[in-house]
């Protein structure tokens, strides 16, 4: 065997490894979604645990050996790409690259359907302070949110969640790896001014003379405000 | 969406803060609030209340299938920023209900919470969106099988009669059913502080002085109340009126004094301009 | 180079063939149909003769690496296909899970290419509502739709139309023998995607205006597709 293939990266692998290795490959070439590793392991007919050590090493042999191609594990699968670093090349022959550059509305949109999935598009406006009818019917005609449920509650409001292209999008292979919500909560300064600017009680209770340009200057001995969370 | 412009300040405004910025647009009120708060730094005194909750009113405007539960929150956040700012610009008589008092602090306590809730999630998308742009960066492969396996797909058309096709597409086109709550009433009650402000400047030369109760006697709905209120406290933060209650809890009544002596200006330049594109 | 690859094929190969390599194998992996040494060597910026060199190079090291995929001349062009030993993994994949028959979706969207081509996927997106790019490229690959043009708008996107194939298996013999839909009405929104069009990048610049959709409108004379293979 390795008389044969004096440069074969598995050098001490055995013939029936070499076969599962290969028909990977070829299966992998052939795959339009990422494939599971379930599905992998039932035409491989080997455990599905086989079949993600296969693939890792897979992955691994493809980066040490420098290839334009990476092997990732993308939304419950595996998938052959291009590397990233290659990107100039590639969006000069791919017509539609980069197309999928989204707004701000509809990226805010989506990160409150990935954390707070399942949830109602109701939820999602009370959460960004507008309607987000527009934006979710966007992000769906993507393949970005679908239905996931009914709201067993009085509306039965329909409840979207996030899907696999979504994860594809992202280059996620699942929810878990995205960074959790609690690394966005705002800093301590960030609350802070939030709540001064939304102080109810008057600076020094003087309301200006109309017109005036004096008085209203922002007091700077604000009295503290009871944090209400603590 | 109506995208909301920040009008620019007219020298009316005590402090000409910041917001005079070409033409930003913002994602409805959250948004606004947001930036008016943390990019500008300005207080709540000091925020075009009307710009906000115009663009509440905006909101409430463009849903479509939308349920009363939303409808409301979004009217109580409202209600909430202008009882704040109310309870700012009116002169404080000492005589402070204590229960309006610690009501007035969870309303805030509540609006707070949403405003953090909205730029935890909008700091969440701007990590999100870096996850996308690096994960754009890599194409995969979408060719498919080679064709001299197509031959061993099944005939998928088999069964299919033209028939079929075009019921087929009936089905697609028929309009998906909705469950909504209709909320059509409040279609009926939009109005813009900007509107009753206008309205205002019509009437009060006229009349002169004119009791609140007198003022919105035609309109119906608390909304429109809340709305004419709103323009009445515009109006006499820039001078145009006075405002009269000789005892608590009594009549207010509304006093015409004129264009302020000292401002040369028209209605435009006061930003008596619609706060968003409708 | 060489001390950090230890496992690199092309142990000898300098940065700008490393580069010129990986770029290769990044274009292969993603192109639809073959690639020509013509296009491959303009898109490297190097000459045809070297790339078509380059070719042969990552040929002859994929065969003695004793990959599960090949990289071949085809057609005029370079591609990857899965190596011929490895044939009956690939058919258990593509026999597995195939139903025998199209799924409501995929019915529905043939439908709409049937009765409103030439049309884009966006706008069959619009009508549905869904994402609908899995669905056409089944269609696509089961030969019932193809490319038939570009919108002229500034979008380019790509119109689709039914085949010669379609017409075949439903038995007939022109397009116009379709069943007259009568009397039908087309809601406001359906109205809008077909009459008016959607560019797919007014989708992306702006999800959250669902009323907006200026201009674009789907042109009648439909320029033909340039083929950037030829």
């Amino acid at each position: 065997m390795t008389e044969e293939h004096p440069e074969q990266a598995f050098a001490g692998e055995g013939a029936e490894e070499r076969e599962l290795r290969r028909a990977a490959e070829a299966l992998l070439l052939v795959t339009e979604e990422p494939l599971t590793a379930e599905l992998l392991a039932q035409l491989l007919e080997i455990s599905v645990q086989r079949t993600e050590a296969l693939c890792s090493e897979l992955a691994a042999e493809y980066d040490a050996t420098d290839r334009g191609f990476q092997l990732v594990r993308v939304a419950g699968g595996w998938r052959y790409q291009t590397h990233p670093d290659l990107a100039p090349y590639v969006e000069r022959f791919v017509l539609d690259g980069q197309s999928g550059r989204l707004s701000n509305a509809a990226l805010e949109t989506l990160a409150i359907v990935a954390y707070k999935q399942p949830i109602s598009r109701a939820q999602i406006a009370a959460i960004r302070g507008v309607n987000v009818d527009g934006v979710m019917r966007t992000l769906a005609q993507r393949g970005y949110v679908d239905e996931v449920g009914r709201d067993p509650g009085p509306g039965q409001a329909v409840l979207y969640g996030t899907t696999p292209t979504f994860l594809e999008k992202l280059g996620l292979n699942a929810l878990d790896e995205l960074p959790p919500l609690g690394e966005f909560v705002p800093s301590a300064d960030v609350y802070e001014a939030l709540e001064k600017g939304l102080r109810p009680d008057a600076l020094d209770a003087e309301p200006d003379e109309p017109g005036t340009d004096e008085g209203a200057d922002v007091d700077e001995d604000v009295r503290p405000v009871d944090d209400p969370g603590e | 969406m109506p995208s909301i412009r920040v009008p620019r300040r007219g020298a009316a405004y005590p402090r000409a803060v910041a917001v005079d910025v070409a033409t930003p647009v913002f994602q409805g009120p959250f948004d606004l609030l947001l930036h008016l708060i943390l990019q500008d730094q300005v207080d709540l005194y000091e925020v075009r209340l009307s710009d906000i909750v115009d663009a509440y009113l905006a909101e409430l405007e463009r849903m479509e299938g939308m349920d009363l539960e939303l409808a409301t929150e979004f009217l109580l956040i409202a209600a909430t920023l202008i009882e704040l700012k109310s309870k700012r610009l009116l002169p404080d008589d000492g005589d402070v209900d204590l229960d309006d008092e610690l009501a007035l602090w969870e309303e805030r306590d509540l609006l707070l919470s949403r405003l953090v809730e909205c730029k935890t999630f909008k700091d969440a998308a701007v990590a999100m969106a870096t996850i996308a742009n690096d994960a754009g960066r890599s194409y995969p492969r979408l060719v498919g099988v080679e064709e001299r396996f197509l031959g061993l797909l099944p005939d998928l058309l088999a069964e299919t009669t033209p028939d079929d096709l075009r019921a087929a597409f009936l089905r697609a086109v028929a309009p998906k059913p909705v469950p909504r709550v209709h909320i059509d009433h409040i279609h009926q009650i939009r109005v813009t502080v900007t509107d009753a402000v206008a309205e205002l400047l019509d009437e009060l030369p006229r009349l002169g002085r004119a009791t609140f109760a007198e003022l919105t006697a035609d309109l119906v709905e608390r909304l429109e109340v809340v709305v004419r209120f709103l323009a009445v406290l515009e109006l006499y933060k820039q001078g145009w009126i006075d405002l009269q209650q000789p005892e608590a809890l009594g009549a207010l009544t509304v006093v015409w004094t004129g264009r302020p002596d000292e401002l040369e200006l028209d209605v435009d330049d006061l930003g008596f301009v619609d706060a968003y594109d409708g």
